[in-house]
């Protein structure tokens, strides 16, 4: 978890000499600086895309900016059009219910009540596809979406951005499809 | 201090600004007013109605703004701003610089050609961008100055010289100036006065309110000006999404107050509750379905001014829903609409939709002015406004330099008004000397005799440009003038107001000895104090005259109707022919002044105004029902930003007593009042007759005991329940009974907000809040128990509330239906009280119940309200001449109200209206003679049957039966006239100079005739 | 129902004046019962419980509710809540105190046991070995099967490597084909990094169980192991 | 009056306006300003106050061969004169009765509050105002025989 190591390094006054980076704001700086080309023309379908924002990454890690460089590299990935914000968003999004351990300490159905919040608002958007760039979001938004009868996929950003890659100019297109 | 300027500088042209301007220019003091934008008139402009009498916010001050716009007096500087003052108190060296406006004031006739040919729109900011404006614009419709201004930043021909240009060429007075420059001026003046204002907090930085994200989430200053008449929608209350009229309005509170998170503003902006409710109660007004549910989100309910818990319980029996809950986020719904989550205190969750939501936005103060004020020197608070103390409420940290309105504190209109005057009283105590040294006096000729003259008139028809001339026939009306009785000579001008027109009118009045005049032209709202000037310097009485309104009332609003808009001129010159006719010169009446002062009271309001007026050489005569100085206060122990009162209070009774301008009469009553302002004569119970051109009431107010009845929580009958004064009293001689103790319970609002008591005492919440801080700081271990209904701690007052609770002081909120209880065993007092939030009776054990009881008038205010003839609330409060405008004022000239008399305030309050109605005084006594109504009410004896309906309708109690010949009799020094005895009368025998029932009738004739 | 009755003689607030020891920014006493916090709050009314309500128990001293609830696994720390109360009150690092509190015996097995196991090394407890064996075995397979990526590398211990990245144990445990696309993103984007072979995993679950110790050590492992590597970034995965 | 004149299609009536100088008075201002367009039919008649407006004023209208008369003054509460609109809210009331015993039809006279700010509504007052009394016809019932 982003704000477990972050915080952790903080809290504790561990010593180190790296730079604590996430990997969403390193797509969006590769993109950006043209080192990762990707385009959305695989995205024919229109498949619509929402997200999820982690809060540990997020709220209490690295703010509005990693929020909205998340944002920048799924618009990157499956098209300007394709994407359909959330509300509440960025720093001020609900949890998704399963952070703070609650996957593991075992209160499902509160679990669940928790996470009818976050159903509704991911369904609200009628997105075919759900970014969540969490491990613990990733499986609650899964758990959620089918304790509650939800249409949409559960992915990690990866496997899209895998697929809108670019190598050796327009060429061949890098994902195995 | 040699001898001081007798010029002010006024930085800020708000009400505030405005008021202070207007008080020291009517007391003999020269005033540069300083405003940032193109008009004044400030952020009161911008309201829709105020709170909380539902009046026109432009209604009532639109004539404070003429008057001021116009006055010899007041030298108004827009578009300016102070760039540096030097100096110290008496003589401060200030630079200013005046944009340049790229029109020219002089000739600017407002007739809006300009901005109907400028093709640049932009956003309108005095709708908060809500409507659009264009590049040349004039600020709203009522500005003052009413002229227009070119904005820099959008005109196409000064962005690209060569382009555009429309308005140079449309405009029929040659008044566009694209080479107009910044000016700068160097002033030299005796004080400065410090009325920048606010601005509202901008909520787009608090991303959970969705503001700036849905299109219908406004904020309150927004929504003010979509109710406003003259705002975007005209009036129609839209919202902005699709233009419809919304069903369901919520307003949610404290958005940029009492928030140290995101807003970083951990104070009370104090009158967002009382805007909201009123924004709800006119919504539900203006609503052409009349069809609007309207919620308040909030977490205490602030309404703690004069009138406001009336008007609160009002708006909760119209159907407001008020709703104890702060609201996380607003989400988006369908339609547009927005969704509300909240908790109830209960923790159940509810939802509701609503077509629109306001922010209660708080106020702050501008960066610009956080930056001026530090070039300037002037300290501001931790919250960014100017610091003052309680004992010195308008004074900053720099010499000379004063504050008012919400630039020191954010608060209300009156409150603003009341500390513009009592800055405008901290000037003139510096400057009296120099008092009339700057002013300017127009001085007229002689005026001619023409009571034996026939009618000579003279009709002056005003083509305005083209605003009259493209709809009317101007030449056909002159024409026509000339063929009506009495008319001798008539004439038609480009511009009648123009100089060298108004120059020509005088010598022409003077060639053809003209001795009534007629101008047809605009409003005499804005121009008939112009052409009587005229008229006065051609030596003619300025009563002698009459304006035909052919432009706002005709040629505009008949646009497509020539021939239409033409008859209806001739009408509309031939009713004023016949009104002028018959009018009279009158006297420019006055009332010589006594200078001197009758001052009643001497707790501090009392004193401080006695003091105020004394230290200006005015001699004050100080009556006191009690064997003492100091009043209610003797039994404070500090006021909430932790200064001794009683330290203070012998100070100022020292220097009271030590002034040889002010005569003390200890334990006397005033028994009889006669006169009027400037004259009056009151009779004191020691003997003694005072002759006093001004009085200011200051009695004071008591406060409740809770002997018996639902209130009484053991009051007087168990040793340890106090009122909050009497804690007061331990506290003062240091009790060493406080000390150890173990638990104290606090009950706020007793015998406040009740039946039988509707009011808010304003000051509980602080005191108790302070003292209970006292006692926990004294013994730190000790548990506080605040038992509230809602917390009061208004303005900065807020961050005491938020001290008691770091301090771990715990509030248990109740409502009026599950009282707090109170009982004894064995001599030990037992509470109990319900927590709503944990839904459990909470029994408590305190060594010491503390009451927090009201603070009620005294039962012998009506008494003297007879005596003065004001009137009085129905608390039993004194009632001020208009809430808003005129906090100090009674409706009855030559006296003025200060302190607990007229509501419960604290102290500083108390302090700051006390030199208010010094200085509102200080008009009367700086004059050798005060002018009086012209226009007054006429009795004509042998008609009156002393039937005395006159006297029941005069509401300035000018009309009296004389006891000895029973006729009505008229006092002009009082009368307005306002003609509600002329109509009142049942035998014609009352009327009102040159507005008798045969001159009206004469002009309601002709505007029948045919020709 | 039945009414809640209290008696309070005096207020021995024991946990709230802990946790003001502990954290003197949670400002518990600021709370101005506005219920902003439990109107936003997805955990309002999990277990009979809200964010205002714990706060308030917190105030008036009922240890014992506070101290049996298990609201505080309801509550996942999210700190929506404080990012707009007024008070700036941080209910959940208030939650993490009280957990921690839990004797270690009485908290969710679960939760628990995965840190422990991180303690150890990751929180799934699979081997490193088998992390190491997994990673090689699937970049094998991709390298054969997929010719246009028959360069792709997942190095691990690779010193001096600019870019350190971490692993979600979860993937190499039970779904490690996800490993590849992230693998495939870095390569295209020609980017020098390295996996480790010992702690590794990028999840974290000592942050929830509320005990600083055991949350310190792993990330102290995990720095060291970094710095060893003599990575420049630390690039974690979520 | 030109009884001919007054039958003909295009009649236009005339109706004494009595306004308030402080509030109604300013909302015609306003209604010009803001360039609101009502029928040429109101003659304005500026009084210190609502207040000052009789009963007498009224039928003298009527009687000088007015078609409609209308009276304005500021909203309840915000008198310029404290009280007068209310004196005057009253007496009208009264008068109201009269006019229809006296048998004028009601719609006829009309009282309105108009503020300082209400340009708009002054001139819908206006057109609302002049719509009744056109169809009323002119009026004769009181109308001296010069």
């Amino acid at each position: 978890m982003f704000y477990a190591t972050l915080e952790g390094l903080r809290r504790f006054k561990i010593p180190h000499k790296f730079e604590f980076v996430s990997i969403i704001s390193l797509y969006a700086q590769w993109i950006r600086e043209g080192r990762l080309n990707v385009d959305s023309s695989w995205n024919s379908d229109g498949l619509k895309f929402t997200v999820q924002d982690p809060c540990k990454l997020v709220r209490q890690g690295l703010g509005d900016a990693v929020a909205e460089d998340l944002r920048y590299v799924i618009k990157k990935v499956a098209g300007e059009e394709n994407f359909i914000d959330v509300w509440p968003r960025l720093s001020n999004n609900y949890c998704c219910g399963g952070g703070g351990g609650a996957l593991q300490a075992g209160f499902v159905e509160n679990r669940r009540k928790y996470g009818k919040l976050k159903f509704d608002q991911l369904a609200a958007t009628g997105a075919d596809v759900v970014i969540t760039p969490c491990h613990n979001c990733h499986t609650q938004v899964l758990d959620i979406c089918d304790f509650y009868g939800g249409k949409w996929k559960t992915t990690h950003l990866w496997n899209w951005l895998e697929k809108a890659l670019i190598i050796d100019g327009s060429a061949g297109r890098a994902g195995k499809d | 201090m040699s001898t001081p300027k007798g010029s002010v500088l006024i930085v800020g042209g708000g009400i505030a600004g405005v008021q202070a301007a207007l008080d020291l220019a009517d007391s003999g003091f020269y005033v540069h007013l300083v405003e940032k934008s193109s008009a004044i008139g400030g952020s009161m402009s911008q309201l829709d109605k105020t709170f909380p009498t539902n009046d026109c916010s432009a209604c009532i001050l639109s004539p404070k703004l003429v008057e001021c716009g116009r006055h010899l007096n007041i030298n108004l500087l827009t578009l300016s701003e102070v760039l540096s003052i030097e100096g110290e108190p008496g003589s401060f060296r200030v630079k200013v610089r005046e944009n340049p406006r790229y029109v020219d004031v002089d000739k600017c006739i407002a007739c809006g050609s300009c901005a109907e040919k400028c093709p640049k729109k932009v956003p309108n900011e005095f709708d908060l961008g809500l409507g659009k404006r264009k590049a040349i614009y004039l600020r709203y419709p009522q500005a003052v100055p009413l002229k227009y201004a070119i904005d820099p930043e959008h005109c196409i021909y000064l962005k690209k010289p060569g382009r555009c240009g429309f308005c140079e060429k449309v405009c029929p007075a040659d008044a566009i100036n694209f080479k107009d420059t910044a000016r700068e001026h160097d002033l030299h003046v005796g004080s400065v006065i410090l009325a920048l204002g606010f601005r509202p907090f901008d909520p787009s930085r608090l991303d959970f309110t969705g503001y700036g994200q849905f299109k219908n989430v406004v904020t309150s200053m927004e929504f003010e000006r979509l109710l406003s008449p003259s705002g975007p929608c005209l009036g129609h209350m839209e919202r902005p999404s699709d233009h419809q009229e919304p069903r369901k309005i919520a307003w949610l509170q404290c958005i940029g107050s009492r928030d140290i998170n995101k807003a970083c503003h951990g104070y009370c902006s104090s009158v967002c509750c009382m805007y909201a409710i009123k924004q709800a109660v006119i919504a539900k007004e203006h609503s052409e379905s009349g069809d609007v549910d309207a919620t308040i989100f909030f977490m205490d309910m602030r309404t703690h001014g004069k009138g406001f818990e009336a008007y609160y319980n009002r708006a909760r029996d119209e159907g407001i829903d008020f709703k104890r809950a702060r609201v996380h986020t607003i989400l988006p719904a369908a339609n547009d609409n927005l969704k509300v989550r909240f908790a109830g205190e209960d923790g159940k969750i509810a939802e509701d939709e609503f077509d629109l939501v306001v922010l209660s936005v708080g106020l702050e103060t501008d960066p610009q002015v956080m930056r001026l004020a530090h070039e300037l020197g002037i300290e501001l608070d931790s919250d960014s406004f100017a610091a003052t103390s309680c004992f010195r409420p308008v004074e900053t940290s720099r010499k000379g330099i004063f504050v008012c309105g919400a630039l020191a504190e954010p608060k209300d209109i009156p409150q603003s008004v009341m500390e513009a005057s009592a800055a405008a009283l901290e000037a003139e105590r510096i400057l009296h000397p120099a008092r009339w040294t700057e002013t300017r006096k127009k001085e007229f000729p002689p005026e001619r005799d023409v009571h034996a003259e026939p009618p000579r008139i003279g009709v002056f028809v005003c083509s305005c440009g083209i605003n009259i001339a493209s709809v009317v026939d101007v030449q056909a009306v002159t024409d026509y003038a000339w063929t009506l009785p009495g008319v001798v000579f008539a004439q038609n001008n480009l511009f009648t107001c123009s100089q060298d027109t108004i120059n020509q009118m005088a010598e022409i009045i003077k060639r053809e000895r003209l001795n009534r005049v007629v101008v047809a032209s605009c409003t005499p709202r804005t121009h008939e104090p112009l052409f009587q000037e005229t008229l006065r310097e051609a030596g003619i009485n300025k009563f002698l005259f009459e304006m035909a309104n052919i432009r706002d009332q005709d040629s505009w609003v008949h646009q497509d109707e020539p021939d239409a808009a033409t008859l209806k001129a001739k009408d509309l010159v031939r009713m004023a022919v016949a009104k002028v006719r018959g009018d009279e010169p009158l006297p420019y009446n006055s009332v010589p002044v006594t200078k001197s002062a009758l001052v009643i009271g001497a707790g501090v309001a009392g004193l401080t105004a006695a003091l105020s007026l004394a230290d200006q050489g005015f001699p004050v005569t100080l009556v006191e029902r009690k064997d003492r100085l100091g009043g209610h206060a003797r039994k404070f122990f500090r006021t909430w930003q932790g200064q001794e009162v009683q330290s203070y209070l012998q100070e100022l009774a020292g220097m009271v007593e030590a002034n040889a301008n002010i005569d003390v009469h200890l334990g006397t009553t005033v028994e009889d009042v006669s006169g009027s302002v400037g004259q009056f004569r009151t009779m004191l119970s020691d003997g003694t007759e005072v002759k006093h051109g001004a009085a200011i009431v200051a009695v004071g107010a008591e406060s409740f005991k809770p002997r018996q009845g639902r209130w009484n929580y053991l009051y007087g009958k168990n040793p340890n329940v106090h009122t909050l004064l009497e804690l007061d009293q331990r506290f003062i001689k240091d009790d060493p009974g406080l000390k150890g103790l173990n638990q104290a319970v606090f009950i706020h609002c007793v015998g406040s907000r009740v039946p039988e008591r509707p009011y808010c005492s304003r000051v509980c919440c602080t005191h108790a809040i302070d003292q209970a801080i006292h006692l926990k700081e004294m013994n730190p271990d000790m548990d506080i128990f605040m038992l509230y209904r809602d917390i009061r701690t208004y303005g900065k007052r807020e961050h005491l509330y938020q001290k008691a609770r770091s301090l771990g002081i715990v509030f248990i909120r109740y409502d009026l239906d599950n009282l707090p209880r109170v009982s004894e065993t064995s001599g030990r007092l037992v509470v109990e009280v319900k927590d709503p939030i944990i839904d459990a009776e909470v029994t408590l054990h305190p060594d010491l119940l503390i009451l927090a009881s009201a603070v009620r008038p005294r039962d012998d205010v009506g008494e003297l309200s007879k005596l003065f003839k004001c009137a009085m609330t129905s608390d039993g409060f004194l009632l001020e001449a208009h809430m808003k405008l005129r906090p100090v004022d009674f409706a009855t000239d030559g006296v003025y109200l200060a302190g607990l008399c007229h509501y419960p305030k604290p102290v500083e309050e108390t302090i700051a209206q006390a030199k208010a109605a010094a200085s509102r005084a200080g008009l009367v006594l700086s004059r050798d003679a005060v002018p009086a109504e012209s226009i007054t009410a006429v009795v004509n004896a042998q008609k009156c049957t002393g039937c005395s309906v006159c006297t029941k309708v005069c509401a300035y109690h000018a009309v009296n039966m004389d006891a000895n010949s029973q006729k009505a009799v008229v006092d002009t020094g009082l009368c307005k006239g306002c003609g509600a005895c002329v109509a009142g009368c049942r035998s014609d025998a009352i009327t009102l100079k040159n507005l008798g029932n045969e001159q009206i009738m004469a002009a309601v004739e002709a505007a029948m005739e045919d020709f | 129902m039945q009414e809640k009755h209290i008696d309070l003689e005096k207020i021995r607030a024991a946990v709230k004046q802990k946790i003001e020891k502990a954290v003197p920014e949670a400002n518990i006493n600021y709370c101005l019962t506005c219920g902003l916090c439990a109107s936003g709050c997805p955990a309002t009314g999990l277990e009979n419980m809200d964010p205002r309500k714990f706060l308030r128990l917190l105030v008036l001293g009922q240890d014992k509710e506070i101290l049996e609830t298990d609201w505080i696994y309801a509550c996942t720390m999210c700190q929506r809540c404080r990012y707009a109360c007024p008070m700036a009150i941080d209910v959940g690092r208030i939650v993490y105190e009280i957990r921690g509190m839990r004797p270690r015996e009485e908290r969710p097995k679960n939760l628990q046991r995965s840190c422990d196991l991180q303690r150890k090394n990751n929180s799934t407890g699979i081997p490193n070995e088998d992390f190491v064996w997994v990673v090689g075995d699937v970049l094998e397979e991709v390298r054969e099967n997929e010719p246009q990526w028959k360069d792709l590398t997942a190095p691990i211990d690779k010193k001096g490597a600019e870019y350190y990245l971490n692993q979600n144990a979860k993937e190499p445990t039970v779904e490690p084909e996800e490993m590849v696309p992230l693998w495939k993103i870095l390569h295209a984007a020609g980017i020098d990094w390295t996996y480790s072979s010992e702690w590794w995993d990028g999840a974290n679950y000592c942050l929830f169980t509320g005990d600083p110790e055991d949350w310190e050590y792993t990330v102290r492992k995990q720095a060291e192991v970094v710095d060893s590597l003599g990575c420049r970034y630390y690039i974690n995965t979520e | 009056m030109n009884d001919k004149a007054k039958n003909q299609k295009d009649w236009e009536p005339k109706i004494i306006a009595f306004l308030c100088n402080w509030c109604s008075y300013a909302g015609a201002d306003l209604a010009g300003v803001s360039r609101y367009q009502y029928p040429p039919s109101l003659r304005i008649v500026r009084v210190p106050c609502s207040g000052r407006v009789s009963a007498n004023m009224i039928l003298d209208a009527l009687r000088s061969g007015a078609d409609g008369v209308l009276v304005s003054g500021c909203h309840p509460g915000d008198c310029h004169y404290i009280s007068g609109n209310y004196y005057a809210r009253r007496r009208f009331a009264v008068l109201k009765n009269f006019l229809e015993f006296i048998g004028i039809e009601p719609g006829r006279v009309n009282f309105s509050w108009i503020s300082a700010s209400e340009g708009e509504q002054f001139a819908e007052v206006a057109k609302e105002v002049t719509s009744r009394v056109k169809k009323l016809g002119p009026a004769r019932h009181l109308v001296k025989e010069f």
